[in-house]
């Protein structure tokens, strides 16, 4: 098994190399001159040229991209000028709350899509087939923030059921002792169940929203998978040999068809954290997403390098555990490894 | 689970998260509910330090009720009812009185005064507080600049509670911009504490952290989203405030800032789009406030260095060819002061802003492009700040769309945030929307920085014109010589020299609106454009 | 046609007037029609038919588990006085694995992939109440025990892939006689395996089904299986039952032509290539029967193969090879495994060379390296005097010996470009080395190669998928005699083809042979094929080759006793 | 998908070839008794798959529908759709202005129209280049292995590691906002997408018989690449094309909707709901709803054509 993990981060290796590298040519492309936005309004040529100095971008780029990389060894990600604080401090704070919501959105979606998909492949071609698809596809035909926006519209404006979309938690419950960061397991852990309620009853909107948009490629996906496994052999023979129908669509057939699923999870996880940055922005919920999106127009290098890099840690590690997840479930892989 | 219940386990849970139940609010809650004040805005704070470099006008708020000042504005009730500053009435504020000399004033200072730490608060502290302002550099010691606040030696701690102000000339402005953010008194031990060698006056310390003895304090602050203040108990410079705990959240959808309001969830909404406002006013649930921006102006700017706005007939015939009624119904939503279509293009009073004399005019506009030889018309661009975008894209949706009808074809180009301040520097973009505001409301001051020939960053069509100059600095020196009718024939003059050769077009004086809930009371509009919350009160 | 049966007890399956409809792209397709068939208690029926002719549809009527496309239109079902057609689905599946019973034909893929043998064996006990949580395991060993799998509780742990196909098929009969039904029905449980593996697992069933008086369906393409192991035999066509009869009687005296066609068909010892031919045709057929020639015409050796080696890396793509070609131990020295272990041998111009073995034994991989596919680890390729095994595979395309060795595939569909016509397929290797200029002189070509191989003219511009089986090898092999090459190797050409079409695709192969001269290396692991069209046979075991000479002696004296096993495994109907 | 060998009961088709005389040497071919299998051309067999699939019928119409106006669109739109006309800004919808009218008193029916063609556009010319990249490298990737397959591997690893979205606004924040722009991020984003799909589908086929037999004869590797192996991987590949259509749209409307859009005041759905959105709570449904709508049942029907699609290509399912 560790040679397993050995082998799968030895070919994540180049890739964050080539994040490493793309980020930082991506903002020093960015046409804002950071120098002169932080200059200030009244600020003097002179005064701008100052800054730039202190900020060490009058230097030659394979020199910044030298000193670049020697912080990053030190883990030191440089500091936001917009928000003045160390990057790795607002990473630290804000990665939980969008890992909370992106995950939350990801097994919102894992709960309706699989099951949407499994029905529309036990009843292929009938009403139930046509309805789960049509379903699933709406749901990823509006733009993220479109299908946000009009949840906010319907069930905090007109309906009160959501609440206010302010962010994380209600203004009068304070955040539950730092554990792991995420508010839901935090509160749980402090055995605080009314600010567990608050923080969940905040997280449903935008998670449903995430879900919405997630839904068609993991129903889909489901729904092929099942179908092949269906027609395979061994279901047949599960058939043949007169096994109840929930003992062969269950065990036989759907642990079969969630392979392919599975493997989908990492494209599905990265796809939704684009879709996140929107959704951050509707509901004002202090993400990393929203945090990376004002540093990019604010053309602030640390934090959006930062951002990405994280992200593309994150994704290493999740493609990881998925690997781990397949060998779980699958034999073949586990042995052949 | 038994694996059978599996599937029909799955859809079951899918919906739990959906049904939150509505919040009940428990005892506790609900008490300090009615003594915290929640509001909505936009952007947030990037940094607490007036001094620091590249802060934001939230920032401006946050130095604003954290620290004090010398002495602060009186209050006037403007013609609607509604309260603003009084320019030209200062009150105490740390200064408990002060006694202008010919070339000196002298503050008394408050000696029960204390910084947010308890420790006392000296003559010794304003020094290195006003000696830091204009030593910073930047926006700070510009602002200093304009009231002739420019050296440390000006600045002399007489003894632990007197201090003494030196002018090196005789300056009208110099006593209201005592009263700006600026010079703001900073806890100078504190501040030295946490300074570096690379640092001498501990910016970095500042932009994160309170050093001083204002009437609130910051307890908590997540950039970009939320900062929450407590009141300073022992606050001395003032009436004490009435609210204990304010939260501010920072909410980027101007439709979820509109439903919070609506729904009770905020007390005060600041700076909507002037369509929620007017939808608001009329709807009548909440009160709205909404006070003309003083020494404001939203204009069209036009780069008189370069061809073809270089000709001032090319400049009158865009002039005559903006729908400026057009713009105020469908952009502004009537909430601004139209700066246009006066009877005369000359100057009717001393007042600064007031309205020129074009009016929407295709038939001028072609006929002077003419003049001008631009009869087949020309190419060029609009621009603006992606962050106006809200105002400023409809409105040169509309201009592009009547300019085109006299030949001139402008495509519109949004400049995200970072890149709007290095081109206004570069000072090459054709055509511009924008607005500016002098946060001293004298004309002059606004003169001095946009029209005059030293072509300051404000100065964006880089318009430099000796005569115009001249009658600046005069305006500038009978005001300070107390000489009324130099003044008067001055400030006419430059006025009048701005509407003819209008290397920038006023088009509106814009409002600032504010939407709060019927229970809360005390609202002031300040020049800063920010909200001052130690007049509030929650019923 | 049913045949009437003499006064026996009622028999314990009886189909009577069968129809069996399927909905598909252009109308409901009748698959079968008005089957009549009985099978008494401890009776073993075998069904035979080409593919198509509804044998497996029959049965899945019986156990009822057409897939959604299929109805049964007409027609009872009675089994042990039960009328299984219209039985309510829960009753059918009380029945299925309980009283009746399946075994499929592709035993790895019959098996859940990713689940133990001895839970899947678990799971049928436990849903027939035949077992507790707590004795499933112990019975579950217990019937692996009975199928003769060796160390049982160590291989209730295993999974499918980690079994060897002959072993999955024990699993799944152990699967399927767990909780000792009176009917299996065993659809062609042994076609995709080898003949010595074949033979064993026959005769498990055969003794498993007689000790408990179980009756057997045995469904197969194979004449000679159903002879060795049917009590009586039903053979099918195009969905109906032509003729029923008791083993020996349907060898002896076949009624029915299309029988008759279908035995004279069937290669077996003591035949030539013609008598497989149907009658009528046999007599047309001019000249002599040209492969039983004797002896070559010995003009010095066209192809010598000298110590040939292919070696794979042992960990990976070793270690699945060994695991799908069952446990043979191979004597791996540096960590290699030696799939062709040190093999010479040679080819005379027009002599056509039997290539024999078990699957496994590096038949294929031998046939890759002369056609400089892959490139041998070491040894030496001479073609017509030239070291052809020097040129790098890679680089052999463009070689001019490249056409003069060409090949045949084993399965037509595979090797068809399903998006090439059958003109363009034939056509492709004349457009790149054929060196015709210009559209009409390939076009004529390709015409004239179609009638060589028996394929009409007006079927050339049609897709591989509107092709039946026999036409896409037809095309397979115009193609691999476009370059009218001197050497073809021919990998199992009719392995995947029906006993009736095989016969006269053999039959085409040999007077091409003939008429161009070509020489053959005649790959297979069917023993009566090899007999039909070779002059001299190889046989090959584990890499290497174990007995070599003229085709009647070998196969009629064999030297090694392995080929002595091969030869006893083969099942051939009564002479 | 195993392909199980034995026959598949539902494809039990009565086998054409019958074995009948064949008089061996003689010229005359055997005479099959083929049943009259006309040429079961794409569109005969199309039109069965979607009379079969009633969805896949309507994502059709609708697809039709679409490129109708995207062609005719400003040609039959009732107003210019630049136009503006503030005395009727903020109409609800009427029976002059079928879907009411935005701030600037600008038609959104006319609006709407106009977009098509850019909308439309946006999504072909991003899945057509991300075809070209992503589908010939992952093509090569799967044939050749090796280096290519690592490099391919490595570069959509890289793009993956990317959350998607910020990648897109870098390269148009970088490159500034033009329609190109936004077609070459959106194409960049859905590079790994196309690359992994190409890449199963050429790995698959690289040992087939059909490649065997291309090299026997004759054929160079890069010839069997495009002649043999690409025309079998297209039809896969147009099932992903129809679906990341959708994927580019949406992606244009989130890059407006935090400002780095196309320019205004050209007419795209993405930036009609980004700001109609601002007016939904004020009551002003409209603006934000009918542009959301088109673009919803663009998606919508990208979406279907792509399953549609995978029905109709499907060679299994082409009995």
């Amino acid at each position: 098994m560790i040679r397993q993990i050995g082998k799968r981060l030895a070919t994540a290796i180049p890739s964050l190399i080539g994040v490493v590298i793309v980020t930082f040519l991506l903002t020093r492309v960015l046409p804002g001159d950071t120098a002169a936005y932080f200059a200030g309004p009244a600020a003097t040529p002179q005064a701008i040229a100052e800054i730039r100095k202190t900020l060490g971008l009058d230097r030659p780029l394979p020199e910044q991209f030298v000193r670049y990389v020697a912080d990053l060894a030190r883990g030191d990600f440089g500091n936001s000028l917009t928000t003045g604080q160390p990057v790795i401090t607002e990473i630290t704070t804000r990665l939980p709350a969008s890992a909370e919501l992106t995950l939350a959105g990801l097994i919102v979606s894992m709960l309706v899509a699989v099951p949407l998909g499994v029905l529309a492949a036990v009843r292929q071609g009938s009403l139930v087939d046509h309805a789960c698809r049509i379903v699933a596809t709406a749901g990823v035909s509006l733009p993220v923030f479109f299908t946000g926006l009009l949840l906010v519209y319907a069930f905090y404006f007109l309906l009160g059921w959501a609440p206010a979309p302010l962010g994380r938690l209600d203004i009068f419950y304070s955040p539950p002792p730092q554990v792991t960061g995420f508010f839901l397991i935090d509160s749980l852990i402090a055995r605080d169940f009314e600010v567990f309620r608050a923080a969940l009853a905040q997280l449903a909107l935008p998670a449903l929203t995430l879900a919405i948009f997630s839904l068609a490629p993991v129903a889909r996906m489901t729904r092929a998978s099942m179908l092949a496994v269906l027609a395979s052999d061994f279901v047949r023979t599960a058939r043949a040999s007169g096994l109840a129908p929930r003992a062969v669509i269950v065990t036989y057939a759907f642990r079969n068809a969630m392979l392919p699923v599975v493997t989908t999870l990492g494209m599905v996880f990265s796809f939704l954290l684009g879709a996140n940055v929107l959704v951050e922005k509707v509901f004002a919920w202090p993400g990393i997403g929203s945090y990376a999106i004002e540093a990019l127009i604010a053309s602030d290098y640390a934090p959006v390098q930062g951002f990405v890099l994280t992200m593309a840690v994150l994704y290493v590690l999740l493609n990881l555990s998925i690997d781990l997840a397949y060998g779980v479930i699958d034999p073949r892989v586990r042995i052949e490894a | 689970m038994k694996r059978r219940e599996f599937l029909q386990s799955m859809t079951a849970l899918a919906a739990a998260p959906m049904l939150s139940a509505p919040m009940v609010w428990s005892p506790a809650r609900a008490q300090s509910r009615a003594e915290t004040l929640l509001f909505v805005t936009e952007a947030g704070p990037n940094n607490f330090d007036i001094h620091g470099v590249g802060t934001n006008r939230p920032g401006y708020e946050v130095s604003w009720n954290c620290y004090d000042r010398l002495m602060s504005h009186g209050v006037k009730t403007l013609a609607d009812g509604t309260a603003s500053y009084d320019r030209d009435k200062f009150v105490p504020e740390l200064a408990e009185e002060w006694s202008p000399g010919d070339m000196s004033i002298t503050f008394k200072l408050r000696r029960n005064a204390t910084f947010h730490d308890g420790t006392p608060i000296t003559a010794k502290d304003v020094k290195w507080s006003f000696d830091r302002a204009v030593t910073v550099g930047g926006f700070p010691t510009f602002q200093m600049k304009a009231g002739s606040l420019e050296k440390p030696e000006q600045f002399v701690a007489v003894d632990d509670h007197t201090f003494r102000v030196d002018f090196l000339r005789k300056d009208r402005l110099t006593l209201p911009d005592l009263a700006v953010i600026v010079p703001a008194v900073y806890h100078s031990e504190l501040v030295k504490k946490n300074a570096t060698d690379k640092d001498p006056w501990g910016l970095d310390y500042t932009k994160t952290n309170i050093a001083g003895g204002g009437a609130y304090k910051v307890t908590r602050w997540q950039a970009g989203s939320e900062v929450v203040y407590e009141r300073n108990e022992d606050w001395k410079s003032g009436a004490l405030p009435k609210i204990r705990r304010i939260v501010w959240r920072i909410v980027p959808s101007a439709g979820n800032r509109r439903a919070l309001i609506e729904r009770g969830d905020a007390d005060i909404s600041f700076d909507l789009p002037n369509k929620d406002f007017a939808e608001l006013k009329a709807a009548g649930k909440t009160s709205v406030v909404s006070t003309p921006v003083g020494n404001g102006i939203l204009y069209l700017g036009m780069n008189c260095k370069n061809p073809p706005f270089n000709e001032v007939k090319v400049r009158q015939a865009v002039a005559y060819a903006i729908p400026y009624q057009k713009i105020m119904d469908a952009v502004m939503f009537g909430l601004a002061n139209p700066l246009y279509g006066g009877e005369a293009n000359r100057a009717s009073s001393l007042a600064w802003p007031q309205p020129h004399g074009y009016a929407t005019d295709l038939a001028k506009a072609k006929a002077l492009l003419a003049e001008a030889g631009h009869q087949d018309g020309f190419d060029t661009t609009i621009s603006f700040d992606l962050g106006s975008a809200v105002i400023s894209e409809p409105l040169c949706v509309l201009v592009q769309e009547s300019l085109a009808q006299i030949g001139i074809r402008a495509t519109i180009s949004k400049v995200p945030g970072a890149n709007w301040r290095s081109e206004l520097l570069k000072k090459e973009l054709p055509m511009i929307v924008n607005f500016f505001s002098g946060w001293l409301d004298y004309p002059e001051y606004f003169f001095f920085w946009a029209y005059h020939g030293q072509n300051a960053v404000f100065n964006t069509m880089s318009y430099q014109d000796g005569a115009m100059d001249a009658l600046i600095d005069g305006a500038r020196k009978a005001a300070a010589e107390g000489d009324a009718g130099t003044y008067a024939t001055d400030v006419k003059g430059f006025i009048d020299k701005a509407f003819a050769e209008v290397p920038r077009v006023p088009l509106f004086q814009p409002y600032l609106n504010v939407a709060l809930q019927k229970n809360i009371s005390g609202y002031r509009y300040w020049f800063h454009r920010q909200l001052d919350y130690r007049s509030l009160g929650k019923a | 046609m049913t045949a009437e049966l003499a006064l026996a007890p009622p028999p314990l399956l009886e189909v009577h007037d069968l129809t069996v409809e399927f909905v598909t792209r252009r109308g409901t397709v009748v698959a079968v029609e008005r089957v009549a068939l009985a099978l008494a208690k401890g009776e073993t029926l075998g069904i035979v038919g080409e593919s198509g002719s509804g044998k497996s549809v029959t049965s899945y009527a019986v156990m009822r588990i057409l897939d959604r496309a299929g109805c049964i239109a007409g027609g009872t079902i009675t089994f042990s006085g039960m009328d299984v057609g219209a039985a309510a689905e829960p009753l059918m599946r009380d029945l299925r694995g309980r009283e009746m019973s399946m075994v499929f034909q592709n035993p790895r893929a019959a098996l859940n992939p990713i689940r133990k043998v001895g839970r899947q064996i678990e799971d049928v006990l436990r849903q027939h109440a035949q077992a507790t949580a707590g004795d499933a395991a112990a019975k579950a060993v217990e019937m692996l025990r009975k199928v003769r799998i060796a160390r049982p509780e160590e291989r209730y742990h295993a999974y499918p892939f980690e079994l060897s196909g002959g072993m999955c098929q024990r699993v799944v009969i152990a699967l399927a006689l767990a909780c000792r039904p009176q009917l299996l029905i065993a659809d062609e449980p042994t076609t995709g395996l080898d003949v010595t593996t074949q033979k064993a697992v026959m005769e498990l069933m055969v003794e498993l089904t007689r000790e408990r008086g179980m009756s057997t369906i045995l469904i197969t393409h194979d004449l000679g299986l159903a002879a060795a192991y049917c009590d009586r035999v039903c053979v099918m066509e195009k969905g109906r039952v032509v003729e029923t009869a008791s083993a020996a009687d349907i060898f002896a005296a076949p009624e029915h032509p299309y029988t008759r066609r279908l035995m004279r068909a069937t290669p077996r010892p003591g035949v030539t290539l013609r008598d497989l031919l149907p009658a009528d045709t046999a007599e047309a057929a001019a000249g002599p029967d040209v492969a039983r020639r004797a002896g070559t015409r010995d003009c010095g050796a066209l192809l010598e193969v000298h110590d040939l080696v292919k070696a794979y890396p042992r960990k990976g793509a070793g270690a699945t090879l060994q695991a799908l070609f069952g446990r043979n131990d191979r004597r791996a020295d540096d960590g290699m495994f030696r799939a062709v272990d040190g093999i010479s041998f040679t080819i005379g111009r027009g002599e056509s060379l039997g290539l024999v073995g078990e699957s496994g034994c590096g038949k294929s991989t031998t046939s890759m390296m002369l056609m400089r596919l892959i490139d041998p680890t070491s040894g030496r390729i001479v073609f017509a005097g030239e070291d052809i095994g020097a040129v790098p595979a890679r680089g052999f395309a463009r070689s001019p010996l490249r056409k003069r060795i060409q090949m045949v595939f084993q399965d037509p569909t595979d090797s068809l470009n399903p998006r090439f016509t059958a003109a363009r397929a034939i056509a492709d290797p004349l457009l790149r080395l054929g060196g015709l200029e210009g559209r009409k002189a390939v076009g004529a070509r390709c015409e004239a190669l179609a009638r060589q191989v028996g394929l009409p003219v007006e079927l050339l511009d049609r897709f591989p998928h509107q092709l039946s089986g026999g036409q896409k090898a037809r095309v397979g092999i115009a193609r691999a005699i476009a370059l009218s090459p001197e050497l073809v190797i021919l990998d199992e050409p009719t392995a995947a083809l029906d006993v009736s079409v095989q016969a006269i695709v053999l039959n085409l192969l040999s007077d091409l042979k003939a008429s161009l001269g070509m020489s053959y290396l005649f790959v297979s692991h069917d023993l009566n094929v090899v007999r039909l069209l070779c002059d001299r046979v190889i046989v090959m075991r584990a890499g290497r080759i174990v007995e070599e000479g003229a085709t009647a002696r070998v196969l009629s004296a064999p030297e090694s006793d392995y080929t002595r096993e091969l030869l006893a495994a083969i099942p051939h109907p009564p002479v | 998908m195993n392909q199980s060998a034995r026959i598949d009961p539902a494809a039990a088709i009565p086998a054409v070839s019958a074995p009948a005389a064949a008089p061996l040497t003689a010229p005359a071919g055997l005479p099959v008794a083929a049943a009259p299998l006309a040429r079961p051309s794409i569109a005969r067999h199309a039109r069965h798959v979607i009379a079969e699939n009633p969805v896949t019928g309507i994502a059709f119409a609708l697809f039709l529908a679409i490129a109708a106006c995207a062609v005719l669109g400003p040609a039959i739109a009732p107003y210019d759709p630049l136009a503006s006309d503030t005395a009727a800004a903020l109409q609800a919808p009427s029976t002059r202005h079928w879907f009411g009218t935005d701030q600037l008193g600008r038609d959104i029916l006319s609006r709407v129209m106009a977009a098509t063609r850019l909308d439309l556009g946006i999504a072909v010319f991003s899945v057509a280049l991300v075809f070209v990249l992503g589908g010939l490298s992952g093509v090569a990737a799967g044939f050749f292995a090796g280096w290519t397959d690592r490099i391919v591997g490595r570069i959509a690893d890289t793009i993956m590691a990317f959350p998607l979205f910020v990648l897109a606004m870098g390269i148009v924040a970088a490159l500034g906002n033009t329609v190109t722009n936004i077609v070459i991020a959106t194409a960049i984003i859905n590079f790994p997408l196309y690359a992994r799909v190409a890449r199963a589908e050429a790995n698959v086929r690289r040992e087939a018989g059909f490649v065997l037999a291309a090299r026997l004869a004759g054929n160079g590797e890069a010839r069997i690449l495009l002649a043999h192996i690409l025309p079998n991987v297209m039809p896969i590949m147009a099932v992903q094309m129809s679906l990341t259509m959708g994927y580019a749209i949406l992606n244009a409307a989130g890059l407006s909707f935090i400002g780095l859009g196309v320019r205004p005041p050209t007419p795209e759905w993405g930036i009609m709901v980004a700001e109609g959105a601002g007016f939904i709570v004020s009551g002003e449904w409209w603006i934000a709803l009918f542009p959301g709508a088109a673009l919803m049942l663009a998606v919508f029907c990208f979406n279907l054509l792509g399953d549609g699609l995978r029905d109709i290509l499907d060679p299994q399912r082409r009995t």
